[in-house]
């Protein structure tokens, strides 16, 4: 498991209610666009209403993204999440309201020049049958006019990154392919000229744990090389809080319950509606994201000799498992060369837990 | 109690649909062409002052209403026993799965499209005798083609995780068939009954040939003697004739589409 | 009858010439029209209207029309074939473009592919199977409709049709006819079988749906 | 063979010489084709289906002449209501009236009236008892049923005058292909009596009864070859050629000409030479 | 939040490596078969090569399930799960091995019949895009020849089974749902006939996980009054853990790493490959299926007056959450009127898993 903390260049949004309400306000984000390649996204009022429906599916969506920031949307099935993306890459037009991407009006923009700088992962996968798995990586690329041995070197490098054997999967036509193969490749296809910014429709919802993880970091590794501008569905908040630099809870027809970082959500969820999507095991999961190494740790000596043990970059959640897997004592905290150097206690834990939402809290009054 | 909301949600779901033949889906040009080309005979008919002794023959209501009476007939019913056949062989031919059954059924449908259809109507009327019995089987067998490889073609071409969500489902070939794959086939299948139709209408020129009937004869005549008034008239009749009946059939087709379809 | 074998092979080719070159023509034309007009409602119905329309006169009464523009020989006949031969081609065009399933013009338009790549790169193949289809049923009407080459001096074997039917009842009429139509129905499984040969080929590879 | 040497009355003349596609025609065509090639001209021969064809390819320049018949051109391409009754007169008023009109000559009228006549099978003839159209017209309704062209059902030398002039009972009509009728005729059953033309070699291969027309109610449909004025001025020796042809193309002369091919199978090319050469009409 | 442990009926599988390698043994289970309505399902050295590749998809894959089993396979993608649903109910023939229900070999029954037993929710949903919701679900009772009424009240119970309104939704078509709208509708399809056996690929997995929970108590609502046999493919491991009497983990291939009850895995993985795809936080997974009500707890008085609270009917691993949220130390634990009861402390915890661990480890010893 790799230790995920909220990236360091994400400033904490100006208060994000102010935002879910409308009038986009300028932010501390602005200013640092300079080092990233992603794009600002701003949604302003938006709605879309399906004709034949009674009501709006996204009702006066309105939130700001800065340049480079990975956004998590969660929310019921059925709240809105799909048509707020499609309204982006303008596969939908909205009914009302504007969508800004760099301060341009989409509107504004040429369809397709739009959509190549946007990665789409469509929620229902959509390879194209007729063409093999390599070919599908390929279109943007071929759109773009690559030569072919870079868009060869490219398919093979995103065929890997996705976890995907290249000889044997290349040649393939996506019909022979699992659920979750079909997944992947979709998202390799999304990637294949490294757009700045990305859509990314429950992407891995169909892939095993362990690859799931592999692909989490390789995302997360890619992110901050080079800072995309993300948007991204998921149903299971861990992932959310893995890969978000903030995320969005939405309600029925895209109401914004609560647009912030992980940590912050975690340590103050806005509302009953929001804690049930977080589900139980709140804190816990909130031990996720706090390490071992930011801790007050106990003397090497308050741990058994023989007692469980848990590395300094490990998560505090990771160090809790290890303290019940013994007697709930507190047991040895092991340096990079895995000698005991500390030791960690549960109070140590409820500590630093209790720490970080005060900490949260106080921000939140702040401001 | 359940049962007032199932029928609630069916009355609260169907008043709010907008109508399906919104948009364009009506094709309105088709008839107005027509009516226009009509327009333009009666234009020409009526400037061009009395006609002579052969136009007074064909140009009268009782002649021109019966050809066109027997020419819809006979184009339309052989059309239509055409897709009768050729969709039950096409679905035999998807599920026989016999390379020999395709080839000969499709070789079959070839020569039939291939061969003249004057040279089959006057061969046929020496074996069969002559009249429109004879002239449905050869129109018949010019119309059956397009149907047939629109049958094919759609068949094949649904979705496979749908056959395969119905047959996990426990639906019998058949039911299958007639509850997915057909409607799902359906648009390909009607743009083939469109097009036999218009060869059939196109054809049936030729019944009158073997005493069959038809608007064929006021063209056959119009021609031979040089008659542009009554050519003229058996062709505008026989293209609006096109273009009504495939207006009905696309009516028919937006009418049968399925909603999750349009 | 034997002299006559000479003329056969000659008709044989020129019936096959001018199919192919008709069917060509018509092929470019109907499918560049479906392309065209296969999302404006309008535009699509008219023009299947008026292909529509085309089947509908007489051979006769096209070629009249058309000898004092073209002449007699191979033009008219090729004209003549390439407007009759439009429609099955062209309609089935139009529904195959039209028939793709959604989510994946979708994502073809997620991905930034303008109208005209993503009719030429997904459409056009998911809808080949359809204008093949269309393209195969223009085949076969054409070889028949060939004969009426005979009208206007062209090629093929509708001078021994229209001769044998002409004169039926007279010693060598049947014969005329008989060789007339085995020709042609030849010459069409011919074309046929070209067509599976080449679909087999992969240079028309259908769709791996 | 052909004196093809570029020598002769007709040297320099090149196209096509045109037909239409009947026996009859393919006959004529190939009579004029040999003929003027054995003048010096270098001409073809080609069958067109239909006289609408043959008279489009003319005027089109796409062919030098062909045979045509007066009463044809008379109705149709004229577009006369009625006939004019008599051979000369019609021949006289054709010639002068394509000639005005169209530009189109007529050559020497061959001594042959390829025009329209009821027949029926011999047997059944006898069995009727029936020669003429009188007699036709007398037998009950029952047994009055013809098979006619659509053309011949509209034209005022057709059905319609002839049924009223002879009073034919018209209710058992049926309307066919002109190849069809000499078959159907001769098979009996669908119709006693079939439309056909005098001249058809069929009439004598399918052993045909003509009745005969008493009341003279056919107008004449004499044959002569027709060509552009145009392409007569430029060759004048085309008329020396084939109007001494023409002219020794009887009715019976053609009636056998037709059988040759018909009846015996011959090839019209064939035919046509053999004609010539017994007749010393070519060298 | 419901209470699961392994539903009391489920016996120990007899050494389920027997069955992995192939031979079917009798098992205690077989002796209750009248006491339910699923079916037993064997797998017998069941094998699938596609045509055109290399390695078989799934190899000589053998399982013994009892009646009334609910069955998890986990896996990576790829690993040949769908290929095996498949085989079930024949959509796809093995290449080599037997497979029976109820001691009948598949092959001998009529497909249809055989097909209208099993509730089928397949991985691409694949709802009929020409018929309306309420015609998806109607399908399989038509075809069992319901009566109209009987059809229309199944409609709407399913419907709201799985979390959509009836009037909103049953008239409308396939492509005016959402993802997981879809995928419920799904759902509910494979349920209308009420089939003895379900195959279920992957249903949950674009649900929003308040619904999802939801469907998950719903699912075991229904299986503990009615008791089909379920194959169940999830990717989600903590869904595994709450829905299964047993879990299949599966190697490429179809191999079976580990064929346990979720306490046995949870307790004793198998191998590190099992323990990775369980992921990080083993205990804390497995705290998630032990009651605070079987815990050795501590007096109320050790507890703070103002510590946290915790119900005497929650799990653990609540517990330990409200156990951080304080400073480490007891807290309370509340009774069915939400009085204090007792107290329970983080070494309690621990105890009790070590407990449990201990346990399992013996009972594998004693087989
Ligand atoms: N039609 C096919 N032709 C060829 N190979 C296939 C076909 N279907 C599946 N495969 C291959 O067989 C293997 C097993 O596929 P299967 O769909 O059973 O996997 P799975 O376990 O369901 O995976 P996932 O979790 O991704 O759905 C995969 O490697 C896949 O690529
Ligand atoms: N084409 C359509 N016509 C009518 N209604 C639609 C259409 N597409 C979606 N809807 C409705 O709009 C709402 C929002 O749908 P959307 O697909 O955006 O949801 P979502 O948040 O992506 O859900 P999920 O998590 O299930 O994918 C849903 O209630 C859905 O039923
Ligand atoms: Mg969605
Ligand atoms: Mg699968």
């Amino acid at each position: 498991m790799s230790n995920v903390s909220s990236p360091p260049t994400v400033s904490a949004q100006s208060n994000p209610q102010a935002t879910a309400e409308g009038a986009p306000v300028p932010t501390r984000a602005s200013l640092r666009k300079e080092a990233s390649v992603g794009a600002r996204i701003v949604f302003d009022k938006v709605s879309k209403k399906y004709s034949g429906q009674a009501e709006s599916a996204v009702n006066e969506f309105s939130l700001v993204i800065e340049p480079g920031e990975f956004i998590v949307f969660v929310g019921p099935s059925g709240c809105g999440k799909t048509t707020t993306m499609k309204m982006v890459n303008r596969i939908i037009e909205p009914t009302s309201g504007i969508i800004t991407i760099d301060g341009t009006d989409i509107r504004d923009l040429d369809e397709n020049k739009l959509r190549r700088k946007i990665g789409y992962v469509i929620q229902q996968i959509g390879l194209f049958p007729h063409m093999t798995i390599a070919e599908n990586i390929a279109i943007v690329p071929k759109l773009l006019g690559w030569s072919k041995e870079r868009i060869a070197d490219r398919v093979v490098e995103l065929l890997e990154l996705v976890e995907l054997d290249p000889t044997e999967y290349a040649k393939r036509y996506p019909k022979e392919l699992s659920g979750g193969q079909q997944q992947r490749v979709g998202v390799a296809r999304a990637l294949a000229a490294d757009p700045p910014v990305m859509l990314m429709d429950e992407p891995f919802g169909a892939t095993d744990p362990i690859t799931r993880e592999k692909l989490q970091d390789e995302f997360l590794a890619l992110q901050s090389r080079i800072k995309k501008t993300i948007i991204f569905v998921t149903h299971d908040f861990e992932e959310a809080i893995k890969l978000g630099d903030k995320i969005v809870i939405l309600g029925p027809r895209t109401n914004i319950e609560q647009f912030d970082t992980p940590a912050h959500i975690l340590a103050a969820p806005a509302n009953d509606y929001v804690a049930e999507f977080i589900g139980s095991g709140l804190n816990l999961k909130h031990l996720a994201l706090l390490e071992v190494a930011d801790t007050e740790l106990g003397p090497v000596g308050a741990a058994a000799k023989d007692a469980a043990s848990v590395g300094i970059d490990a998560t505090l959640r990771d160090a809790l498992d290890a303290v019940i897997s013994g007697d709930g004592l507190p047991i040895l905290v092991l340096d990079e060369n895995e000698q005991p150097t500390a030791s960690i206690s549960i109070e140590d834990i409820a500590k630093r837990l209790g720490a970080e939402i005060e900490a949260m809290e106080t921000e939140e009054g702040v401001k | 109690m359940k049962k007032e909301v199932a029928a609630a949600a069916v009355a609260a779901a169907s008043h709010k649909r907008p109508s399906r033949f919104r948009g364009n889906k009506l094709q309105w040009e088709l008839p107005a062409i027509s009516i226009a080309m009509l327009a333009a005979l009666s234009i020409f008919h009526i400037s061009r002052g009395t006609p002579d002794s052969i136009e007074t023959v064909v140009l009268n209501w009782n002649y021109v209403g019966e050809a066109l009476w027997s020419h819809l007939w006979l184009s339309v019913s052989a059309a239509v026993i055409a897709a009768a056949i050729a969709i039950p062989v096409g679905v035999f031919l998807t599920r026989a799965n016999s390379k020999w059954a395709m080839t000969g059924a499709l070789t079959v449908a070839n020569i039939g499209q291939a061969t003249p259809v004057i040279g089959v109507l006057v061969i046929l009327a020496l074996i069969l005798g002559i009249g429109p019995g004879t002239a449905i089987i050869a129109l018949v067998a010019f119309s059956f083609l397009p149907v047939l490889r629109n049958t094919l073609v759609g068949l094949q071409g649904v979705d496979p995780t749908l056959i395969q969500a119905a047959r996990g489902m426990g639906m019998r070939k058949s039911q299958i068939l007639f509850a997915i794959e057909l409607p799902l086939a359906a648009q390909k299948i009607i743009s083939g009954f469109r097009t036999a139709l218009v060869f059939s209408i196109g054809a049936a020129t030729l019944a009158t040939f073997i005493n069959a009937g038809g608007l064929g004869e006021a063209i056959v005549i119009g021609l031979k003697l040089n008659r542009i008034s009554i050519l003229l008239t058996g062709a505008v009749l026989v293209s609006a004739l096109v273009l009504i009946l495939d207006w009905l059939v696309g009516i028919l087709e937006v009418a049968m589409t399925p909603r999750g379809l349009d | 009858m034997v002299k006559r074998w000479d003329d056969v092979l000659e008709m044989a080719l020129g019936h096959t010439g001018v199919v192919l070159v008709s069917l060509a023509a018509a092929a470019i034309i109907a499918i560049t029209l479906g392309l065209l007009s296969w999302n404006k409602s309008f535009f699509a119905s008219s023009s299947l209207a008026l292909a529509g329309i085309f089947l509908t006169i007489p051979a006769l009464a096209l070629l009249a029309f058309m000898i004092p523009i073209f002449g007699l020989g191979w033009v008219p006949t090729v004209v003549a074939l390439s407007v009759y031969s439009l429609l099955p081609i062209l309609r089935n065009t139009i529904v195959g473009l039209r028939s793709v399933p959604k989510q994946l013009m979708e994502a073809a338009r997620g991905m930034g592919m303008s109208k005209s790549q993503v009719l030429f790169q997904i459409q056009m193949p998911l809808a080949w199977p359809l204008i093949l289809s269309g393209l195969r049923v223009s085949a076969q009407l054409i070889v028949g409709v060939a004969t009426i080459a005979a009208y206007v001096a062209g090629p093929g074997f509708g001078t021994y049709i229209f001769r044998g039917l002409a004169s039926l009842g007279s010693v060598n009429a049947l014969n005329f006819a008989i060789i007339g139509t085995v020709g042609v129905v030849i010459l069409a499984l011919a074309i046929d079988g070209l067509f599976a040969l080449v679909a087999k080929m992969g240079l028309f590879r259908s769709n791996h749906v | 063979a052909e004196t093809n040497t570029g020598t002769g009355e007709l040297a320099g003349l090149t196209g096509v010489v045109g037909s239409k596609e009947f026996t009859e025609q393919l006959v004529l065509g190939n009579i004029a084709t040999i003929a003027l090639n054995n003048a010096g001209a270098d001409v073809s021969y080609q069958d067109l289906a239909g006289s609408t064809n043959a008279r489009a390819a003319l005027m089109g320049d796409e062919i030098i002449g062909y045979y045509e018949y007066t009463g044809t051109a008379w109705l149709v391409y004229l577009e006369n209501d009625a006939p004019i009754t008599g051979a000369d007169a019609q021949y006289a008023a054709v010639s002068e009236a394509d000639l005005a009109t169209n530009d189109v000559v007529w050559l020497e009228g061959g001594q042959f009236n390829n025009t329209y006549a009821f027949a029926m099978n011999s047997e059944k003839a006898a069995e009727l008892g029936v020669k003429t159209l009188s007699d036709v017209a007398a037998l009950p309704a029952a047994d009055q049923s013809y098979c006619i062209e659509a053309e011949f059902s509209a034209r005022p030398d057709g059905w319609p005058g002839l049924a009223s002039t002879y009073g034919l009972d018209t209710n058992n009509v049926s309307n066919l292909d002109t190849g069809a009728i000499y078959q159907i005729t001769a098979d009996g059953g669908t119709c006693n009596f079939g439309e056909v033309f005098i001249t058809d070699g069929r009439v004598a291969a399918l052993d045909l009864t003509i009745l005969t027309d008493d009341k003279e109610f056919f107008p004449v449909y004499q044959g002569a070859f027709t060509l552009k004025s145009s392409t007569l001025a430029a060759y004048p020796a085309i008329a020396t050629v084939l109007d001494p042809i023409s002219v020794a193309l009887t009715d019976s002369v053609l009636q056998m000409l037709n059988a040759q091919v018909d009846i015996d199978g011959e090839d019209p090319e064939d035919v046509a030479r053999m004609w010539l050469q017994d007749n010393g009409l070519i060298s």
